[in-house]
């Protein structure tokens, strides 16, 4: 069986809004109705208070790099020779670096790190989490240096 | 609380065996744990086994290979599975089968067949140990998960990449002395410093083998143990922990929530502490998986895993011995199999059974640590020989 | 032998549930059987969960990601597998879990997403659950395994395509009566007659829906059931029994040696007979599979399945009323959920709480029967309510 | 992952023999050299007095019936629109029959029953079992009617 993209493993669930904010360019969390608590990534059910109701926020801001690392063997779903079709992402990202950031309300985005060269790279740099929609149209998250 | 005892070990070569299939590596490690504990398989009540990948099996069921072969039908017989500490399930599971009272014998075998699958074929189904939905798509490898937590050990307590390799060093130098391992050749720091990054920071010999293999240990209840052998081994300490699927929400991304909960869960069940332990294998799926356990099951402080392992501490004569059978490292991590292996590792030690040059002293307290994916499972297990 | 108890059924609607993921699913029948049983998630120590198949959850260790989701870790926590029987391996490592003194409050989870793989990957992963190695290449698929059981039947007893067909009817009949039901329409005797070959002699509605769902039991010691609630349900015997892989093998066609044998196993321990059985939900992922379930638990002398149901014996008001669910035919079977979901609705049945039209009355003692494959695993277990 | 073929299956085990059989014409069974018993399908280990060691002996002769289908639905490796590549045997067989005969010593083999119609399939009817190569060059067995 093939490695889906992104958008359509969420597009199957209650977070399928996730998705929908990501073509938008939105990188969006997850609050529950019933007690408040953010979730990155996403929820849709709430196993502190039981509540099923969520709405959309955006994350927005600046976060501190936790950590990253360079996959430099990507996995099948990223290795250009051995698939015709390129999921989520497309191999022009790796071997770049993936990284970890944390926000300033706690919330963590994992996502591919644009415009640092790798020997820059350093636990606690500032990086700005955006979606990005790449050429072969499908949206992905990007760690984003100042400039970038 | 009731006493189950391991009576029988079997372990078969780990490696790339294109000479034995699921089912034939199964059946040599049943084959060779029957003849050890001399008891006819037509006695054992009921079996539990580890597979880790249904897809790397070919099959749904998969544990129905291994019954089928063994002739081990009507009998009972089910798979347990938490990636790659599925043979850990199988071990508690054989260890609730005897205490719960519904057998008395029972088998645990642990298999996985990994090599007729392509390298990324492997490391893509082992990715998705991971979280699938949320991590897996940025290119998150297996190795990507544990090289994230060697930058944040590094970052936080200063750990370095002399350090990682040096548990290769030594986890080399014991599966040299090892004649079911995988990879039979001692390494240099030298060699494993200067070999390809994989996901940087762990290279190449940071990393475990991808290889065939099966084990698999016979439990028996406290009376049945002590009929068929004057020597059984206790399995007196079980724990099981679990982490969240996602890294990206571990409060302290150098620890595994899962191994502190399941070690605190094992040493009280056993009665006893870390500075009890005189031997332990713990899951070196990556070097920096092996400091993070020492740390995590309390063999050390918190970041001092790193000069433990480099001032050889977790050597034999060293403070606590850890890996002397090679680790996954060394003698290879055939992922179902691995747990069961553990335990049969531990059992040799505490009988003394163990390959010359890679026997503790003395061995009296074992300890076995079995981590699923990233740490979303972890097992801790506790053999005895009183 | 220590007694445990059924103190909280929870099931999710099954069906092509769009709405929801394999995490989402497992939280919807979990939030159900924590209502049901009015006990904080806090409390519960321990967990099992059954899911059937890695690939169709594109994860290793699928169980992480319902631990994650309902927020369970870091206590422990596992997955029990044997194919479509993998929910019943789950109910049975969870009694084991509590009768071995482990714990003594435990959650069984049972879930499985299926509909968003295409038909002929969902029959490729199902077919694999037989002998993929020597019987797979055959074109073998699920449906053409019962399909040779079926004609071996019919050779040997003159077993009709339309006593097959009236398994379907009154399936249906009930599952139109059951809110959880995947396909909740009565269906004809000549509509299911005139439906079209998949597996000849087997025609579409001689086959169960391809679902998806989840279930979740939640199982306590004696002492803790009789605190929680007055009217707990006993799940009082256990059978598991296996099978050759090969249908080659099997010396009847006709019968599943795993059922005879764990059938045999549960009647002993709950100390019973087919004869004290009130109400039954058996394994009808083809409706010959209910029909030799029949004769394999001693509802019927062989051969007499197919009257068994013609005659409308296995009706409400009839001999042994059986799969008033729907069964797994027209209620629908998320494989990894069945298991559970069978002992949802007999705690359900036990307890009085069945819809309007499908409550067997004064059921006093059921019985579960869930196979995995075509008959590699079995396992069938019995609740009273006394 | 793709559906890999059945002689590769065996190749890569200690019944790799048995393959070899395959592609010379002959069906093979295997003998326990410690008890005698022979199996079909083959196995290298013997779970009666587990001996490891085996001999190969072909099977001969004709067999009876014993139960059959027509498979309708074939599965994703033998549905010629879902993937391009046609493993073991390719889909011209199906919808042919399967099945399976019992041999005069108990063995049974299953197989593409070849040269009868399906209406005149019959429980107890003679077929004999055949290694046959598909023009695809991958070898299979076929249960045959006489004269076909
Ligand atoms: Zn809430
Ligand atoms: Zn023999």
């Amino acid at each position: 069986m093939q490695f889906r993209d992104f958008s359509l493993l969420v597009r199957d669930t209650k977070v399928r809004g996730f998705a929908e904010g990501l073509e938008r360019g939105e990188l969006r969390a997850s609050r529950c109705v019933g007690c408040g608590a953010v979730h990155f990534p996403p929820r849709s059910d709430c196993p502190t208070c039981w509540s099923g109701e969520f709405t959309w926020e955006p994350i927005t801001g600046t976060g501190r790099l936790i950590t990253y690392t360079l996959i430099k063997v990507p996995p099948r779903h990223f290795a250009p020779d051995l698939t015709q079709r390129a999921p989520f992402s497309t191999y022009v990202y790796a071997p770049t670096a993936v990284g970890l950031v944390e926000m300033e309300d706690g919330l963590r985005v994992m996502g591919w790190v644009c415009g640092v060269a790798a020997q820059n790279l350093h636990v606690g740099m500032a990086l700005t989490p955006k979606p990005e929609v790449l050429d072969d149209g499908r949206a992905t998250i990007v760690l984003k240096s100042e400039g970038c | 609380m009731a006493r189950v005892g391991v009576v029988g070990i079997g372990h078969s070569r780990f490696g790339i065996r294109e000479d034995a299939s699921l089912r034939e590596l199964a059946f040599e490690a049943v084959r060779s744990c029957i003849n050890d504990a001399d008891v006819p398989l037509s006695d054992v009540q009921s079996m539990v086994v580890a597979i880790a990948s249904d897809e790397l099996s070919y099959a749904l069921q998969p544990s129905a290979q291994v019954g089928d072969y063994i002739g081990f039908h009507p009998k009972p017989s089910f798979r347990a599975e938490a990636a790659c500490a599925s043979g850990s399930m199988a071990v508690r599971a054989g260890w609730m089968n005897i205490a719960s009272g519904l057998a008395d014998l029972v088998l645990v075998v642990g298999a996985e067949k990994m090599t007729e699958a392509s390298t990324p074929d492997v490391t893509e189904v082992l990715g998705r140990a991971g979280d699938f939905l949320w991590e897996h798509p940025f290119g998150m490898t297996f190795p990507g998960y544990y090289a994230m937590i060697a930058r944040a050990h590094m970052a936080k307590y200063g750990t370095t990449e002399e350090q990682l390799a040096a548990v290769a060093v030594k986890n080399h130098k014991y599966g040299a002395l090892n004649p079911n391992a995988h990879m039979r050749k001692e390494i240099t720091l030298e060699k494993a410093m200067s070999s390809f990054v994989v996901a940087d920071p762990l290279k190449l010999f940071d990393c475990c083998l991808v290889s065939d293999g099966a084990a698999a240990i016979l439990l028996a209840s406290e009376a049945v143990a002590k009929k068929l052998r004057p020597d059984p081994v206790w399995l007196s300490g079980l724990g099981l922990g679990t982490g969240s699927l996602a890294l990206a929400h571990r409060e302290d991304l150098t620890s595994l929530e899962a191994t502190v909960e399941a070690a605190g869960q094992a040493y009280r069940m056993a009665g006893i502490g870390p500075e009890d332990v005189d031997v332990a294998v713990v899951h070196d799926c990556f070097t920096i998986a092996e400091i993070v356990a020492y740390e995590d099951l309390g063999f050390c402080p918190r970041g001092e895993g790193g000069p433990l392992v480099e001032h050889g501490e977790t050597c034999i004569g060293g403070r606590i011995p850890v890996n002397v059978d090679g680790g996954l490292k060394s003698k290879g991590h055939p992922v179902g199999a691995t747990g069961v292996a553990m335990a049969v590792e531990i059992v040799k030690q505490l009988r003394g059974q163990a390959e010359e040059g890679r026997q503790v002293p003395q061995a009296d307290v074992g300890l076995s640590h079995n981590v699923g994916g990233n740490g979303q499972h972890t097992a801790v297990h506790i053999f005895t020989r009183a």
